[in-house]
C-alpha cells in the first residue's frame, strides 16, 4: 500500500484539535485584550431609541425567561436597560415564564435593582446616575408562572389573575400604589423581553403582542435573531438586541461598557477559528479531490 | 367504550379548541382557562408518572448490579435530594416571621429611636434606612409613626423578617432578630444546588456547542455542490459581518450581512414557517377529526 | 458587606470541578462526564417535580379542590381533570384498565391540536401571507414632509433627531440630505450616527431625499427578490408535482435561497455559541461574582486544582482500560 | 386609628378652605367615612401626616371648564367585560388638569346623588382628597367613594379610556376635570354624567375571520380530496428522501442488531410538531416490530412519554406482535434542556444504536445530539419546523425533513389514500396562497388597495 496522500491524512484528522484551539481562543483573549471598536445594529440602536424615548416615570413589563446557560449572551444587556430604564426613572415590573429562572432573578434583582448600577461616580462612566428601588415602591417582582404560551395569553388578558393577584414576596397588588391600573400587559408603556428561547418574545409576539399591538423590544439570543428579525421588520417588535455584539453594542449606547463589551473580543478570536476551519476544510477537500482525479488511490 | 368514546372526546374538544378563538365571549375565555388548567394539570400530574418511569429503568441496573449501577445511584440520590428539601413539607413547621421588638416609652424630644442589633450578614432596613448589621446596638432616628422595620439576609435562602411598630414621639424601640433559614423551593439548600450543581452543568453543556459548531464547519462545509456552496459562502459572510471585528474593518460586511437575513433568509423562512403553518393546520384538524388516531389505540 | 460562609465557597467550587468534568467529555466519554451527567439529570428531576408540585398541583389541584378556592360549576370542572388524571395513573394499577388512560390523552392532544390550529392560522400562515401580500414599492422617506415616526425609523436616526428634523424643515426646508444630517442643533453625537449612517444601497440616502417621488432603487429589487424567494421556496415544497422542467429550476432556485437561509442562521449562531463559552471561562475565573467573595473563592486556584483532578483520573482511568482491553474496537473511543 | 381621624379631620378642614368657599360642611363632615374605606388601599403613609399640607394659594381656586361629548359604548369584539369611555376636553385645558372617571352600577342602593361627592358644586370636595401624603394616592383607580368607584385618573391628556367592569351589569359614569397642584387636587370642574349603558360580547370576533377563512378553506380542500381520493386511483406525491430513510434505516439497524433512537423532540403535547413526531413514532414502531429491532423513545415531557408508549404499543399491535411491546423502553429523560441532551448523548454513546430519529421541536441541543450522533457512526434522520435549529440537523445529519415535511411524513408512512389527500390539500392551499400574495402585491404595488391587511387585519 503506498504511503497516503496528506490530503487523506487530514482526511481523518481529529477534530479535538479543533476544539483545543476554539478552547486558547476563548481563554486567551480575557487575558489578552484587542479592545476592538463595536458598532451597534441597526436593531439595537432601534431598541435604545425606543427605552430613550419613554416618558419620565412610564411603567414598563420585563420579562425575563433565560436560564443559566444563556445568562453570557442575554445578562449584559439586562444590565445595560435596566440602568437605561432606571435613570428614566421608570417604574418596573417583573416576570418570569421559565422554571429555570427564578432563583437567577431573584439574584439580578438583589444586585441590579435593589442597588444603584451606576451611582454617582461610578468610574467608567458619565451618564445619569440611577439609584437603588424600593420593591414594591419603585418595582415589583411578580415572580414565576408555568403554562407556556398559554399563561402568556394569560399576562395579556389579566396579568393580576396570572398571579393570583399577589407579588412573588406575597403583598397583595391592590395593596401597591404603582400597580394601580395595571390589570394587563396593554396598560404598560413598554414590554422588555430578556429571552433566551420559548416560551420568550416569540411567544409573546404571537400570543399578546400582535393581537393587543403592545409595543415591545426584545433581546435574545444570537441564535434567534434571525428568527424573530421579521418581527422588528413588521414592527410587532420595536428593537432586538441579538446575543453578546448585541448587547456590548446596547453597552456603548447606554455609555457603561460592560461583560459585553469584553466578550466582544472573544467573539472576534472565535469567529476566525471557525472561518479559518472552514477555510481548512475546503483546502482538504479540494487537494484530496485533484489528488483522486490525478488517479491516486483513496 | 375503550376506542368511540376517546375518539369523540377527541372531536368535542378539537372542535371547541378550534371555536374558541372566534367567540370573544368572556365565558368561553373562563372555559377555555379551565380546560387549559386540565391541561396543565395532566402534564404536572404525568410527571409522577415520568418519576416512577426512571425508577423502573434505573432500579433493576442498581439491583443486579450492571455496569454504571453507582452511576444511577447518583441519578436517584440527587432526584431524592431535591425532592426532600424543595417539597414544601416545611410547612408542618413554622419559624418566626417578625423581629423582636421591645419598646420603651416616654422621653423627651419630637423624634423617636430605633436601637437595630443583628449580626453582620443581616441587612437592617428601618422605615427608609437600610444598612448591614455591625453585631453591635445601631441607633437610627425616626419620625413617629408606623415605621416599617426588615431584617433580610445577604444570601437567598433565608425568611426576611419584618413587622410595622408604631412608634410614638419620644420612643425608643429595640430590635434584634436572625432571619430563619427556608426550607422548599426559594429554600437555602435548594438554591445551593441551583447555583452550585444545577447552574454550572447547564450552562457547561450548553457551552460544548461552541465547540462543536467548529467541528461541524470544518467537515460539513465544504463545496461540494452549489447548495453547500451557498450555504457556507453565506455562513462567512455573516460570521464576518456579525462578529465585531467586520463592523471594525468597514460597515459593508454588517450591512451585507443585515441584507442577507433581511432579504434571502428572510424570503426562505417565510416560506418553511408558510409551509409548516399549513402542515400544522391540516395535522391538527386530521387529529381532530380522527383520520389521525394513533395515540387513541384499537383493541 | 459580610464574607461569604464557607458553604457557599465550596459551592463555587463544586460548581467549577463539575464544570471542567463537563469539558472532559470534549476528550471522550468517561467517568467525570457520567458522574456529571446522572448528577444533573437526577438534580433537574428532583427540581421539576418540585416547581411542577408547586405551581400545578397545589393551587390547581389541592388548593383548587380541597382548599375551597373554587366552588359551584367550577369546582365541578376541576374535579373532572382530577377524574382524567386518575384514568390516566389506571394503567399502574393493572394493564386490565390501561385503555381508559386514552382519555385524557385524547383530551389533551385534540385540544392542543385545536388551540395550535387558529395560532397557526393567526401568527404563522396568516401574518407571513400578509408580510408577503405588502408592497414592494420602496418609496424614499421625504425628509421635508414626512411624519415624525417615519423619521426615526431612519438609519442613524432616532426619536431625538427626529424631532430637531421636524423643528429644523419648519425653520428653513432641506437642500439635500447632507443639509439634513448636518445641521446646527444635531449634537456631535447624532451627526456622527447620520454619518455612519449614510449610504446609497442601504444606508440613510438611500432611504431618504428632500423631495417627494423619489424610489429607493436597491430596497426596490430588494423587495422584488424577498417575494420571488418567498414563492420559489413555497414551490420547492410542494409535493403533487415532480420537480423536473420548469417547475424544477424553480424548486432549484428555492433551495439555493433556504441554503443561503441556513448558512446565514449558523453564522449567526456561532457567536451565540461562543458567547456560551466565554460565559463558562467567567465563571470558572470568577468574574462573574462580587469582587469581595472572588477574593475568597480563588477560582483561578480551584481551576487549577479541578483540571489537575481530572487529568490525573484520566490517565488512571486510560490506563487501566488499555489493560482491561488492549485494542478498542473500531470506532468504539467515545470520543464527541 | 384615632390618629388617623384627627388627620382626615385637620385634612378635611383644610381641603375645606382650599375647596373654595362652595364646599358645604356637609362635604367636610362626610370626611371619616371614606377615609375608612381609604385606609385598606395602598401603604399606610410613611410618617404620619403632617398638621396641614401645603395649600397652595387657597382661594384662587379656578372653576375649570369640564368635558364635553361623553361617550361610553362597548367595544368591538369585547368579551362583554369592557366599556369604552370617550370624551372632548376644553382647548388649552392646563397640563396639570388631570381627568376622573368614576363609575358606580346603575340602580345601586343608597345611593341618592346624582353626581359623586367629588365635584360638589363643581369645587374640589375635600371630603375625597384623604390623607395629604402620598398625594395622588387617594385619587387612584380602584379607590371608592361610598357607591362610586374611580375608573381612572387620567393625567397623560388622554380622551378615551377602556374601562374593565363586570359584566352583565348596567353602569353610570362620571367625568371631571381635576385641577393639580403638586399632585394635590385643589379643584375640580363640573362633571359629566352618562348611563347607564352594559357591556356587550361580540358574538364573533370579525377581526379574526380572516383566519376562520384560512383554516376553513383548508379543511374543505382536505374533505374535497378526501373523497376524490377514494375514487381516484393514484394520487401522485413526489419522493421524500428523508422519509424513506427512515424506512431503509431501520432496515440497516436490524442488520446491525443495533437499535433504533427515537427522539419526540424538546416540547410538549401542546406543540403541533410534538404530536407529528408521535404519529410518525406510530409507523416506526411497527416497522420495528416486523423487524423485530429495538426502539428505544426518548422523551422530554412524561406526558408526551405517555403518549409515546401508548402510541408504540398501537405499532406493535398494528404489526401484529402486541407481546414484543416493551413500555420500559418509552424513557423519560428529563425535561431540563441540557440534562435531557446530557442524558441522550449518553444513551447515544452506551447503546450505540445504529440509527438516531430526531422528530420534533428541538433547540440548542440539536447539534450537541446530531454532532455526538455523528461520531458513533450513526445514520442520522431529523426532522423540525425549528428554524433556528435546521441548519445544525442540514449540517451534522444525513437526512433533514424541513418544516412541512415533518408533518407530511406520517402521510407518506403510511400510504393510505386518505391521509396522501391532507397533502394535495395542503398543496392546493399553497397554490391559494401563492395566487393570493401575488395579486396582492400587484394591486398594493399600484397603491390600489391594501389585500393582505384587509384580509388579515
Amino acid at each position: 500500500m503506498a504511503a497516503e496522500h496528506w490530503s487523506e491524512r487530514l482526511q481523518r484528522f481529529d477534530r479535538r484539535w479543533i476544539f483545543l484551539i476554539m478552547g486558547l481562543a476563548v481563554v486567551v483573549p480575557l487575558f489578552v485584550p484587542l479592545n476592538l471598536p463595536t458598532r451597534p445594529d441597526p436593531m439595537t440602536k432601534a431598541a435604545y431609541n425606543t427605552v430613550e424615548a419613554l416618558p419620565e416615570g412610564a411603567r414598563v413589563f420585563v420579562s425575563i425567561d433565560l436560564d443559566p446557560s444563556a445568562t453570557p449572551e442575554l445578562e449584559p444587556f439586562y444590565r445595560a436597560v435596566i440602568l437605561h430604564l432606571k435613570r428614566k426613572r421608570a417604574r418596573l415590573v417583573f416576570a418570569t415564564t421559565w422554571y429555570a429562572a427564578p432563583p437567577l432573578v431573584n439574584r439580578y434583582l438583589r444586585e441590579t435593582v435593589d442597588r444603584a448600577i451606576a451611582p454617582p461616580g461610578a468610574e467608567g462612566y458619565d451618564g445619569a446616575p440611577d439609584r437603588a428601588y424600593q420593591r414594591n415602591v419603585d418595582y415589583v417582582y411578580l415572580g414565576f408562572r408555568d403554562g407556556r404560551s398559554a399563561i402568556i395569553q394569560a399576562f395579556g388578558s389579566d396579568l393580576r389573575g396570572a398571579f393570583d393577584g399577589r407579588a412573588d414576596d406575597g403583598t397583595p397588588l391592590d395593596r401597591i400604589p404603582m400597580m394601580q391600573g395595571l390589570n394587563k400587559l396593554a396598560d404598560f408603556d413598554l414590554v422588555v423581553l430578556v429571552s433566551a428561547g420559548s416560551p420568550g418574545a416569540k411567544e409573546y409576539v404571537q400570543y399578546v403582542g400582535t393581537r393587543n399591538r403592545l409595543p415591545m423590544v426584545a433581546a435574545c439570543t444570537a441564535v434567534s435573531t434571525a428568527d424573530l428579525a421579521p418581527y422588528v421588520q413588521t414592527g410587532q417588535l420595536l428593537g432586538l438586541v441579538g446575543g453578546m455584539a448585541g448587547a456590548a453594542g446596547y453597552e456603548r449606547l447606554v455609555g457603561k461598557p460592560g461583560a459585553g463589551t469584553a466578550g466582544a473580543d472573544v467573539l472576534n478570536i472565535g469567529t476566525m477559528v471557525v472561518i479559518l476551519a472552514i477555510v481548512f476544510g475546503n483546502v482538504v477537500y479540494f487537494a484530496g479531490r485533484a489528488h483522486r482525479r490525478r488517479g491516486g488511490r483513496s | 367504550m375503550k376506542k368511540t368514546v376517546p375518539l369523540i372526546l377527541g372531536m368535542v374538544f378539537g372542535a371547541y379548541a378550534l371555536a374558541e378563538f372566534y367567540l370573544p365571549h368572556h365565558a368561553v375565555a373562563g372555559l377555555s382557562d379551565e380546560l387549559r388548567s386540565w391541561a396543565a394539570i395532566l402534564s404536572a400530574a404525568a410527571f409522577i408518572l415520568g418519576g416512577l418511569n426512571i425508577l423502573q429503568v434505573t432500579w433493576p441496573k442498581i439491583r443486579r448490579r450492571e455496569d454504571d449501577w453507582g452511576y444511577k445511584v447518583v441519578l436517584l440520590g440527587g432526584a431524592a435530594v431535591m425532592l426532600a428539601v424543595g417539597l414544601p413539607w416545611h410547612k408542618l413547621g413554622d419559624p418566626p416571621r417578625a423581629p423582636t421588638v421591645a419598646r420603651t416609652a416616654g422621653g423627651a424630644g419630637p423624634g423617636a429611636t430605633v436601637i437595630v442589633t443583628v449580626p453582620d450578614d443581616v441587612t437592617y432596613t428601618v422605615g427608609t434606612v437600610v444598612g448591614p448589621g455591625t453585631g453591635a446596638p445601631i441607633a437610627i432616628a425616626v419620625e413617629p409613626g408606623p415605621v416599617a422595620i426588615k431584617l433580610s439576609k445577604r444570601l437567598a435562602g433565608y425568611r426576611p423578617l419584618t413587622t410595622t411598630v408604631d412608634v410614638a414621639a419620644g420612643d425608643t424601640v429595640t430590635v434584634g432578630g436572625e432571619p430563619p433559614i427556608l426550607w422548599g423551593r426559594d429554600g437555602r439548600v435548594f438554591t445551593w444546588i441551583y447555583d452550585h450543581v444545577f447552574g454550572p452543568a447547564n450552562a457547561t453543556m450548553f457551552s460544548l456547542l461552541a465547540f462543536f459548531v467548529a467541528s461541524a464547519a470544518f467537515r460539513a462545509f465544504r463545496a461540494r455542490s452549489i447548495e453547500a456552496a451557498l450555504l457556507l459562502t453565506a455562513a462567512i459572510i455573516m460570521l464576518i459581518g456579525r462578529a465585531p471585528f467586520g463592523g471594525a474593518i468597514s460597515s459593508v460586511f454588517p450591512d451585507l450581512a443585515q441584507w442577507l437575513l433581511d432579504v434571502p433568509q428572510n424570503g426562505g423562512r417565510r416560506a418553511i414557517m408558510m409551509g409548516a403553518a399549513i402542515g400544522a393546520i391540516a395535522t391538527g384538524l386530521r387529529v381532530i377529526v380522527g383520520i389521525e388516531r394513533s395515540h387513541l389505540g384499537s383493541e | 458587606m459580610t464574607a461569604l460562609p464557607w458553604i457557599d465557597v465550596v459551592g463555587y467550587w463544586l460548581g467549577i470541578f463539575l464544570t471542567f468534568s463537563v469539558l472532559s467529555f470534549l476528550y471522550k466519554d468517561n467517568p467525570f462526564y457520567k458522574l456529571v451527567e446522572h448528577l444533573f439529570i437526577g438534580v433537574s428531576v428532583g427540581y421539576l417535580i418540585v416547581l411542577q408540585y408547586g405551581d400545578n398541583i397545589e393551587p390547581k389541584v389541592i388548593d383548587a379542590i380541597f382548599g375551597g378556592d373554587l366552588d359551584g360549576v367550577w369546582l365541578g370542572l376541576r374535579i373532572v381533570a382530577l377524574v382524567l388524571v386518575l384514568m390516566m395513573f389506571a394503567k399502574v394499577v393493572s394493564r386490565r384498565w390501561a385503555w381508559l388512560g386514552r382519555y385524557p390523552l385524547a383530551f389533551v392532544v385534540a385540544f392542543y391540536a385545536g388551540l395550535q390550529v387558529n395560532a397557526m392560522a393567526q401568527a404563522e400562515l396568516g401574518a407571513q401571507i400578509k408580510f408577503a401580500a405588502s408592497s414592494i414599492d420602496a418609496p424614499k422617506v421625504d425628509l421635508n414632509a414626512a411624519p415624525a415616526e417615519a423619521l426615526t425609523s431612519l438609519p442613524g436616526s432616532s426619536p431625538a433627531v427626529a424631532a430637531k428634523l421636524v423643528a429644523e424643515r419648519a425653520r428653513q426646508p432641506f437642500t439635500s440630505v447632507d443639509d439634513a444630517a448636518t445641521r446646527p442643533s444635531l449634537t456631535d453625537l447624532e451627526r456622527a450616527d447620520l454619518a455612519a449612517a449614510r449610504g446609497h444601497l442601504i444606508g440613510l440616502d438611500a432611504r431618504a431625499a428632500v423631495g417627494p417621488g423619489e424610489r429607493d432603487a436597491f430596497g426596490l429589487v430588494s423587495n422584488l427578490l424577498l417575494l420571488l424567494a418567498t414563492l420559489a421556496s413555497l414551490v420547492y415544497f410542494y409535493f403533487s408535482v415532480a420537480h423536473r422542467g420548469p417547475i424544477g429550476a424553480v424548486s432549484r432556485f428555492g433551495v439555493w435561497i433556504l441554503m443561503i437561509g441556513f448558512g446565514a442562521a449558523f453564522g449567526l449562531t456561532v457567536l451565540g455559541r461562543i458567547s456560551l463559552a466565554i460565559g463558562r471561562a467567567y465563571d470558572v475565573l470568577g468574574r462573574t461574582v462580587a469582587p469581595e467573595d472572588a477574593a475568597r473563592i480563588h477560582a483561578p486556584w480551584a481551576s487549577l486544582a479541578s483540571i489537575a483532578l481530572i487529568a490525573g483520573g484520566l490517565t488512571i482511568w486510560e490506563l487501566r482500560q488499555r489493560r482491561v482491553q488492549p485494542v478498542p474496537p473500531p470506532g468504539a473511543d467515545g470520543q464527541s | 386609628m384615632s390618629a388617623r381621624l384627627v388627620v382626615a379631620l385637620v385634612v378635611a378642614l383644610v381641603g375645606a378652605q382650599v375647596g373654595a368657599a362652595a364646599a358645604q360642611p356637609g362635604a367636610g363632615s362626610a370626611v371619616v367615612v371614606p377615609i375608612d374605606e381609604l385606609s385598606p388601599l395602598g401603604p399606610p403613609p410613611a410618617q404620619p401626616a403632617p398638621p396641614a399640607p401645603p395649600a397652595p394659594a387657597p382661594a384662587a381656586a379656578p372653576i375649570l371648564a369640564g368635558v364635553t361629548d361623553v361617550q361610553v359604548v362597548a367595544p368591538a369584539n369585547d368579551d362583554g367585560r369592557h366599556l369604552d369611555v370617550s370624551f372632548t376636553r376644553a382647548a388649552d385645558v392646563a397640563a396639570e388638569v388631570a381627568t376622573v372617571i368614576v363609575r358606580r352600577r346603575h340602580g345601586t342602593p343608597g345611593a341618592p346623588p346624582r353626581y359623586p361627592p367629588l365635584v360638589a358644586d363643581g369645587a374640589w370636595a375635600p371630603s375625597f382628597a384623604g390623607p395629604t401624603p402620598p398625594p395622588l394616592a387617594a385619587l387612584a383607580a380602584g379607590v371608592t367613594i361610598g357607591p362610586w368607584t374611580v375608573a381612572a385618573v387620567l393625567v397623560g391628556g388622554e380622551t378615551s379610556f377602556t374601562d374593565q367592569v363586570a359584566p352583565g351589569h348596567d353602569y353610570e359614569y362620571v367625568v371631571a376635570e381635576v385641577l393639580l397642584d403638586h399632585g394635590v387636587p385643589v379643584a375640580a370642574s363640573a362633571a359629566e354624567a352618562i348611563g347607564p349603558r352594559r357591556p356587550e360580547a361580540a358574538l364573533v370576533h370579525t377581526g379574526r375571520l380572516g383566519y376562520l377563512a384560512i383554516v376553513a378553506l383548508i379543511a374543505s380542500l382536505i374533505a374535497w380530496y378526501v373523497r376524490r381520493a377514494r375514487t381516484a386511483k393514484d394520487l401522485y406525491i413526489r419522493s421524500l428522501p428523508g422519509v424513506e430513510a427512515i424506512e431503509d434505516a431501520v432496515g440497516r439497524s436490524t442488520e446491525m442488531g443495533r437499535p433504533v433512537l427515537y427522539v419526540t423532540g424538546l416540547e410538549d403535547i401542546q406543540n403541533i410538531q410534538t404530536i407529528a413526531s408521535l404519529l410518525v413514532l406510530g409507523h416506526v414502531a411497527e416497522k420495528t416490530a416486523t423487524y423485530d429491532t429495538d426502539l428505544t423513545v426518548a422523551n422530554y415531557y412524561p406526558l408526551t412519554m405517555v403518549v409515546a408508549e401508548e402510541v408504540v404499543r398501537q405499532g406493535y399491535a398494528n404489526a401484529g406482535r402486541p407481546d414484543a411491546h416493551r413500555p420500559e423502553r418509552c424513557l423519560f429523560i428529563t425535561a431540563e434542556q441540557f440534562a435531557f441532551a446530557a442524558g441522550v448523548s449518553g444513551i447515544i454513546l452506551r447503546d450505540r444504536p445504529a440509527t438516531n430519529i430526531y422528530l420534533g421541536c428541538f433547540y440548542g441541543e440539536s447539534l450537541l445530539l446530531a454532532e455526538t450522533g455523528f461520531v458513533t457512526g450513526a445514520v442520522q434522520i431529523a426532522g423540525t419546523a425549528e428554524l433556528t435549529q435546521l441548519p445544525f440537523f442540514i449540517t451534522a445529519c444525513d437526512y433533514t425533513l424541513i418544516g412541512e415535511e415533518l408533518y407530511a411524513a406520517s402521510a407518506y408512512l403510511t400510504k393510505e389514500p386518505t391521509l396522501l389527500a391532507n397533502l394535495k390539500a395542503a398543496d392546493a392551499f399553497k397554490i391559494v396562497a401563492m395566487v393570493f400574495i401575488v395579486v396582492s402585491v400587484i394591486a398594493a404595488t399600484g397603491g390600489w388597495f391594501d389585500l393582505g391587511g384587509k384580509v388579515f387585519p
